[in-house]
């Protein structure tokens, strides 16, 4: 019941502001079928809590700790993020940059992405999963080339070009999982894609198929999750779509990606008995964040910077959960809600700011908190929450990770450490200038929405202090979920 | 038969490699399509599966009508018909090409022993075709010669799923279906946004995104 | 103490609650952000009888028992723990003594205080306070570094308050990017300190671990204790960030926060890792006696008054960590008496440093209040205008300079002491090269007597080099009872060194297991090895120097009853005296310009002699940053541009780079 | 004890008596060597006698620091002749300040002085008090230096220990005290305003420094700050003997006999040392003032050589 109305309300939700999404109150509308996703998000979620996992509809779907927790977050920012745009596509729209059209156009697009993403989280079939996700990246590539304009349309290119080929590797390893899967549990249909299933059977399961599997699934939802060296198109889609797009490109999307991945980890790990995809991740999770880190200098627009920064982030949550372990998982899990939180935040006061200085160069925006001081604090304490300075959450799960990589895996905590101080003095180098200073542009026309802002940084800052206890077993439950090799 | 089928299509796509006209691309596309409805076919009747039926209906319709359909008239209408060239020579590609096949059957070989199918070998052949269309979206510098790039390897998918396990379940093709269609359609909507902005399908203009 | 033996009092909990009052303190001042009066007459006030109290508690907490909590905070498998013992009571009172003298100077300075709202600032000044509160009790790693971090934080938003500077500006990043580097050390150190999964002191304590990883978990505590203490070669931030803020918060951090770096440093070695190796000493030593000269020399050669004293700053620091390294050496070859005295000599100095640091740092406010310059050259005579300030900044420069009977001398003296027992040490060599670093330690104690004479002299003495200092004022009452009290304290430290030593030797006789026991018996004479091996009785030595000078005074009056009259100043009867010719700053740092010529980089740009208007300017520049910092931020930056080269924009080499990872992971699986 | 506070009070009576006689001798003996009718030996007595007599004239900008200095200068070098043992070892006052107190009262006395000097805010003014604190920087570490030597020997920092446990030893040559001497020797010179390094009988010279600081001072000011540095010239000459020739100081437990035994030893000594003071200052040219610090250097040197020698033999 829950899960069909979370699934179904977004949907609705696109289908008609397909029709009405130009109209004066789409904006409204939109925020208010999110507001009704993420009720019955929460709804879903207490039940999960109250009485466990749960297999729904011939198990097409099933809910667990893992992904209900992702379900909350995705519904919860995509609340906040609707309530952001409004004010944010006004101005927008004022300015003559959308027409109505792609005001149409963005609302429904904005809603059927967050179907797609629930439906990604929520099922249990992994080529349902596939397609999920392809229809994700479809929803998303036309919003971000909104603008039309040159840069919009070729970072759009790159989007589609690249994810599409990326997924169509996913494709090609869920087939190989397909493949190995059938022969146990019969051709008749879709048992052999089940996760349960396959995760019942999968020490079972052929490991020279599912090596090569894992290797197909992770270039191809690793593209997805951005990371180094398959992350080129990442900086550019956010850097050019519009902001509240940013924001759930980069606090969103990112995680179900990686959801998936570690969905396909557990079924590989299980079956190989080794390592091996372990190790694959924490690569990935090192290169990404030390590239990243030398990225994040030399960064002009303000949206691209932070765009580098969501890909340092994916890069120490997937070397987290290479890492594994019930502390590194439970740390993982937490830094990515953190992430999507902070990054999102960030995302909204950066909207204003640049919708403020009238441009995304960071040369042209200055001494924020002069002219409108919530949004300069607002960048501030999200660069500084970000950049995981306590008492902001991110450090609390940067701390756990650290602390376990040097238990785990020595080797990697130095090289960590160093891009972190890299990553610190080039963002917060390039932001202080922009926050503090003599001002310039004007102040913005329409009253900032920032209620989203602090709400998402008064919950970092909570739980870099606090973190309840029963949010703490679930985290853990998701933790045990994930597991690792013993 | 199958292993027939599997030789068109690895040769198809070679020939899309060295291939340079874009129309001649669509048709060469458009064959690889009918070999794998064929071979789906092929599969159907051998082994008897209602769905795979469907699925080399669905593949025709799809691949063989649908998408070069599309792709003629976006084409005719963008007035792109002669122009595709390659952007290393011929011949480095094809040496590439033959190394790539090489190391896919390696690849295929040992797990194309576990299979039960009738059909063993062709999971080589199918990734074989993955990753040479992926040869070819890196070398072409058009838009258009890129984009069928990427539907022969969906082309590539289809097969390894329709020989190799006797086609993934209905719902899923279908949904993978759809998803290659709207993707086309997407495609159809940017070579137009692009080209009034560029007034060119030429890939080069879509480098200015960059670090330096 | 007879409050410490009521019933239910219990030191850890006061602090606590006081920690929480200054919490909720800065959140009242947020509220009323603007409003000038309830922020200077209610909020720093009461913030300053807070710290009064955190003093009395704090001595009062010293014989009580050592207490811990767990609060509910924190992580779910590690909630803050809190504990309180001697060590951190000496602290604790160091923050409540300098806070109350500071806050009660601030509840004047920022009356007429610069642009930012008067609310912020007290916001950020007092979870200042409560952060160094909570550095102090923290007992795990997490709880400890999230104080850390707070107080850096914090400190970084005092320092850019007028952020309108874009040399402020810079000041703030360095000083937060460093100190976020230093952090990270400390959080590295943490993990090899780890035990288990389990990061509370408790645990660290509990284990011993071999030589190789105790050694590299203190070397990089000190790496991240030196980022904030301002050791060679992190000293960089230093003298940039302090001038920078407001001076009262120039006082806390340079008086109170530094000290921070000593407590952790001092809690690592003695504490956590426990059984500290012999050279770890000798390192931090030699760090240490570099740190100091180089600190005072650049401080002889400033031309700005806050500049001049962040570098004095650097120079005790070093003096400070010189203490740490001789208690470590000591200890190492297990001479635990030595290395109390040492012990207690460096905790001697923090205490000293944080009175008269603040001090001088709350006059220069004052001056800079009255005069609105921090430069040298336009400064002068202040002390026929502002009296006050110039008699109570007076005790602080001659404590600050290490004479007898102020505080300064006392730390001095017992680390003279500690140096001429190094002979003693069962080490050939360090027995030899420890007495020389005796002799820096008298060169630069010499060197800052010289350093403050030019700060004095320069800023009160002589004739005002500009017209407009004729309408300086003397600072209200609130800023001169808090220089008074820190004054005051300097005396006392001074007098009665004995008593605060009998405090002190608590925390040796926790961390090292040993006191001076009967050495402290006499009240007014300090002998802390034996009687007949050195003693020193400031008490009297007071007494005796104002008696002398009393009846000289008065047989000056009785026998000769000559009188005094005002004239011009006679100058070898060259009469027209005018200001400018007296020496300039720069002047009285040519010495040690010629001197230590190598230690500088000396951009000098000299006028033709055709020059219609010459201009003659001396820029003094620290070495370590073109040779060090410079450097590394090249480096960095030829990185990115390496790696942003991957970047060209070109979808297919993109697609290139997904085939390549493709291959490359289907190679390892294969 | 009673012998102890009047060997106490002998001492500072000596001291204040026989400082400017010191003073008087030196220059006599100078005017000897240079071939000049010698001035009287009381000759300073009746020059602080008419000083007193004087008004002062203070400069119109003189601060309340500047009538105060020369009280404090005066009263540090006093209590600093308290500590001192030139006639008997058994001082009270010694145990209250040891060495290292003598060498902050030293400082405490030049800081005030160079403070003073900064006051009027004349050019000759700071010049001196720069030089002075130059001169001060050096020689401060140095003597520290020589006196740890001796304190290493005897193990104890307080002059009047030291000079008890070296009277007590036989009569031994230490290696270390002769390098420690004759850096001694260089900081006495530097510190008393004496050739090579200032020029005690100049005014009105560039190169000055210790009359640079006293040019505004008039009158009994004056008078305090002269008596003052004679006494430091005692004091230094004090710490000399107390470390190098300490035969004939009277030891812990000696009564008033030995004391007056030990008043003529000391007389010659100081006949002596003038002699020799004034012998050096005929005979050496004064040196530029940046050729001081490589002077002091070399004193520092020799100090810390002499201490390494202590320790490398240990005695």
């Amino acid at each position: 019941m829950e899960v069909a109305a979370t699934l179904l309300l977004p949907l609705l939700g696109a289908l008609v502001l397909a029709f009405y999404g130009a109209r004066r109150a789409a904006p409204e509308v939109n925020a208010a079928f999110s507001l009704a996703t993420l009720i019955a998000a929460g709804a879903l979620t207490a039940r999960v809590i109250a009485d466990g996992p749960m297999l729904v509809w011939g198990e097409q779907f099933f809910v667990d700790s893992f992904n209900v927790f992702l379900v909350a977050l995705t519904a919860f920012v995509g609340f906040t993020t609707a309530l952001f745009s409004r004010p944010y596509m006004r101005v927008e729209r004022d300015h003559g940059r959308v027409t109505a059209r792609r005001m149409r156009l963005y609302h429904s697009m904005y809603q059927l992405f967050m179907a797609t993403m629930l439906v990604a989280l929520l099922t249990n079939n992994m080529g349902v999963m596939w397609i999920a996700l392809e229809a994700a990246t479809l929803s998303t590539v036309l919003l971000v080339s909104l603008y039309r304009t040159a840069a919009s349309l070729e970072a759009a290119w790159k989007y589609f070009i690249l994810c599409g080929v990326g997924i169509a590797q996913a494709l090609f390893g869920t087939i190989l999982l397909y493949f190995a899967a059938e022969k146990l549990l019969g051709a008749d249909g879709m048992q052999a894609l089940l996760w349960t299933r396959l995760d019942a059977i999968k020490m079972q399961l052929e490991p020279q198929v599912l090596g090569l599997a894992f290797v197909f699934l992770l270039v191809g939802y690793g593209t997805k999750v951005g990371l180094v060296p398959l992350h080129s198109w990442l900086p550019d889609a956010h850097a050019e779509g519009p902001t509240p797009i940013s924001a759930v490109l980069s606090g969103l999307l990112l995680n179900v990606a990686l959801y998936i991945v570690i969905r396909c980890k557990v079924l590989v790990e299980g079956s190989l008995g080794s390592a091996l995809p372990g190790q694959m991740l924490m690569g990935f999770g090192i290169l990404s964040v030390v590239i990243a880190a030398l990225f994040l200098y030399r960064q002009r627009d303000i949206k691209r910077l932070f765009a580098w920064s969501s890909i340092e982030h994916m890069g120490i949550i997937t070397f987290a959960f290479g890492m594994g372990g019930p502390v590194a998982n439970f740390a993982a899990l937490l830094h990515m809600t953190l992430h999507s939180l902070t990054k999102s935040a960030i995302f909204f006061a950066v909207g204003h700011a640049a919708q403020k200085a009238g441009t995304q160069m960071m040369d042209d925006i200055r001494g924020l908190v002069v002219q409108n001081p919530t949004v300069g604090w607002g960048l501030m304490l999200g660069t500084i929450a970000i950049l995981g300075v306590p008492p902001f959450g991110v450090f609390a799960s940067e701390f756990l990770i650290l602390t376990t990589a040097m238990q785990q895996q020595p080797w990697a905590a130095p090289l960590l450490l160093a891009a972190i101080g890299i990553a610190f003095a080039a963002i917060f180098g390039q932001v202080q200038p922009m926050v503090f200073g003599e001002p310039n542009g004007r102040r913005l026309p329409h009253p900032p929405a920032l209620i989203p802002v602090f709400v998402h940084l008064g919950l970092v800052l909570l739980l870099g202090l606090y973190i309840p206890p029963w949010l703490a077993d679930w985290y853990r439950g998701a933790a045990a979920l994930i597991g690792a090799l013993p | 038969m199958i292993n027939l089928c599997a030789a068109v299509l690895l040769l198809l796509s070679f020939a899309m490699i060295s291939q340079r006209r874009t129309v001649a691309l669509v048709d060469l596309f458009t064959a690889q399509g009918v070999t794998l409805a064929v071979s789906t076919l092929v599969v159907a009747l051998g082994t008897g599966q209602r769905h795979m039926y469907y699925s080399a209906a669905l593949t025709f319709a799809l691949k063989v009508i649908v998408l070069p359909v599309i792709l003629r008239r976006l084409i005719r209408r963008l007035g792109v018909q002669w122009e595709a060239e390659s952007r290393l020579d011929v011949t480095v590609t094809m040496i590439i090409g033959l190394l790539v096949v090489i190391f896919a059957f390696g690849l295929a070989e040992p797990i194309s022993a576990l299979a039960t199918t009738v059909t063993r070998s062709t999971l080589g052949i199918a990734l074989a075709v993955v990753l040479l269309s992926f040869l070819m979206m890196i070398t072409r510098r058009k838009a258009v010669s890129q984009v069928i790039g990427f539907l022969a390897m969906e082309n590539g998918l289809f097969f390894a799923a329709a020989s190799a396990t006797y086609g993934m379940p209905m719902l899923i093709e279908f949904g993978i279906a759809l998803d290659v269609l709207v993707a086309v359609f997407v495609l159809g909507v940017f070579f137009f946004q692009i080209r009034e902005q560029f007034d060119s399908l030429d890939l080069q203009h879509l480098e200015s995104l960059k670090e330096k | 103490m007879p409050w410490s033996t009521w019933p239910g009092y219990s030191p850890i909990d006061a602090t606590l609650v006081l920690a929480g009052v200054w919490l909720l303190l800065g959140v009242a001042g947020l509220t009323a952000a603007r409003n000038t009066a309830f922020v200077a007459r209610i909020v720093f006030p009461l913030g300053a009888l807070v710290g009064l109290m955190m003093l009395g508690n704090a001595i009062a907490g010293i014989v009580a028992p050592v207490g811990a909590r767990e609060l509910l905070l924190g992580l779910p498998d590690m909630p803050f723990h809190v504990r309180q013992d001697a060590l951190s009571c000496v602290f604790l009172a160091l923050l409540g003594g300098g806070s109350f003298g500071i806050s009660l100077f601030a509840s004047g300075y920022f009356r007429e205080g610069p642009g930012a709202a008067p609310g912020l600032l007290g916001f950020q000044y007092h979870v200042f306070l409560a952060s160094m509160a909570g550095v102090l009790i923290a007992d795990d790693a997490y709880a400890f570094m999230v104080a850390w971090e707070v107080m850096a934080l914090s400190s970084y938003f005092l320092v850019v308050t007028q952020h309108k500077v874009p040399a402020i500006q810079r000041a703030g990043f360095l000083y937060l990017l460093i100190a976020h580097v230093g952090a990270l050390g400390i959080l590295l150190s943490f993990g090899v300190l780890q035990q288990g999964s389990s990061l509370t002191f408790e645990a660290m304590r509990a284990t011993s671990r071999p030589a190789v990883w105790a050694s590299i978990a203190y070397f990089l505590a000190l790496f991240g204790c030196g980022a904030k203490a301002g050791l060679l070669p992190l000293h960089a931030w230093l003298p940039e960030a302090h001038p920078a803020a407001p001076s009262p918060v120039s006082a806390l951090m340079s008086g109170v926060m530094l000290k921070m770096a000593v407590y952790a440093t001092l809690r690592f070695s003695l504490d956590l890792i426990g059984g500290p190796l012999w050279w770890w000493g000798l390192a931090t030593l030699v760090l240490g006696l570099g740190t100091a000269l180089f600190g005072v020399v650049f401080a002889a050669v400033q031309t700005d008054m806050k500049r001049l004293l962040a570098w004095s700053s650097i120079e005790n620091l070093g003096i400070a960590f010189t203490g740490v390294g001789l208690t470590l050496l000591f200890r190492g070859f297990g001479l635990d008496a030595l290395a109390a005295i040492a012990l207690l000599a460096t905790l001697y100095h923090c205490l000293n440093h944080a009175c008269f640091k603040s001090l001088l740092f709350l006059a220069t406010g004052s001056v800079l209040h009255a005069t609105g310059e921090r430069n040298f050259g336009k400064l002068g005579g202040l002390i026929h205008h502002m009296p006050w300030v110039a008699g109570l900044a007076l005790v602080g420069t001659l404590a600050i300079a290490g004479l007898p009977p102020l505080n300064g001398f006392v730390a001095e003296w017992l680390l003279l002491q500690v140096f001429l027992f190094t002979a003693s040490v069962p080490q050939p060599f360090i027995d030899m090269l420890v007495p020389l670093g005796a002799a820096l330690l008298a060169l630069v104690a010499a060197l800052s007597a010289y350093v403050m004479v030019k700060f004095y002299g320069v800023v009160f003495l002589g004739l005002p080099r500009e017209a407009d200092l004729e309408q300086a004022r003397d600072a209200g009452v609130p800023e001169r009872l808090g220089l008074g009290w820190l004054a005051l304290a300097c005396v006392l430290l001074g007098v009665l060194p004995v008593p605060v030593l009998r405090y002190l030797q608590v925390v040796s006789a926790q961390l090292l297991g040993t006191t001076l026991g009967g050495r402290l018996d006499s009240w007014w004479l300090l002998s802390p090895i034996s009687a007949e091996r050195a003693s020193y009785g400031p008490v009297f030595f007071l007494v005796g120097l104002v008696l002398v000078v009393v009846i000289t005074a008065a047989v000056m009056r009785r026998l000769y009853r000559a009188g005094e009259r005002r004239a011009a100043a006679w100058d070898c009867g060259f009469g027209r005296l005018d200001a400018r010719m007296q020496d300039t700053a720069e002047g009285f740092g040519q010495p040690i310009r010629r001197m230590f010529g190598p230690l500088f980089e000396i951009h000098r740009t000299v006028p033709s002699p055709t020059d219609r208007a010459p201009v003659y300017a001396v820029r003094i520049e620290d070495p370590l940053w073109n040779r060090l910092y410079r450097p590394l931020g090249r480096l960095v930056l030829w990185l990115a541009d390496l790696v942003s080269t991957l970047q060209r924009g070109r979808v297919s080499s993109y697609l290139l780079y997904s085939f390549l990872t493709l291959i490359a992971l289907l190679i390892l699986v294969l | 004890m009673i012998v102890a506070f009047t060997n106490q009070l002998l001492e500072l009576a000596v001291a204040l008596l026989a400082a400017p006689l010191l003073l008087g001798w030196v220059n006599q003996c100078r005017a000897w060597l240079q071939n000049r009718r010698a001035p009287s030996l009381w000759l300073p007595y009746r020059n602080y006698r008419k000083l007193f007599h004087k008004d002062a004239v203070l400069a119109a900008n003189a601060s309340p620091l500047f009538r105060a200095a020369p009280y404090v200068v005066f009263g540090s070098m006093v209590v600093a002749a308290a500590i001192i043992p030139s006639l008997g070892s058994a001082l009270p006052f010694s145990r209250v300040a040891d060495a290292i107190a003598l060498v902050g009262l030293f400082a405490t006395a030049r800081m005030f002085m160079a403070l003073a000097a900064m006051d009027i805010g004349t050019a000759f003014g700071t010049l001196g008090a720069r030089r002075e604190m130059m001169i001060g920087f050096l020689a401060e570490p140095a003597l520290l230096m020589v006196i740890f030597t001796a304190s290493l020997i005897s193990s104890s920092t307080s002059l009047a220990a030291i000079s008890d446990t070296l009277v007590s030893r036989e009569l031994a040559i230490y290696p270390s005290l002769a390098f420690a001497a004759i850096a001694f020797l260089l900081v006495l010179l530097a510190e008393n305003a004496r050739i090579p390094v200032d020029n005690p009988a100049t005014h009105l010279e560039l190169t000055m420094i210790h009359e640079a600081m006293l040019l505004e001072y008039s009158a009994r000011h004056l008078a305090l700050m002269e008596w003052a540095a004679a006494l430091k010239l005692f004091n230094y000459a004090a710490i000399g003997f107390a470390l190098f020739i300490p035969w004939g100081i009277a030891g812990r437990d000696a009564g008033l006999v030995e004391l007056l035994y030990a008043a003529p030893l000391l007389a010659v000594k100081l006949l002596c040392a003038g002699a020799v003071l004034a012998l050096i200052e005929t005979l050496s040219a004064k040196l530029r003032i940046f050729r001081a610090p490589e002077f002091l250097a070399t004193a520092f040197l020799f100090a810390v050589l002499g201490m390494l020698v202590h320790l490398l033999l240990g005695s």
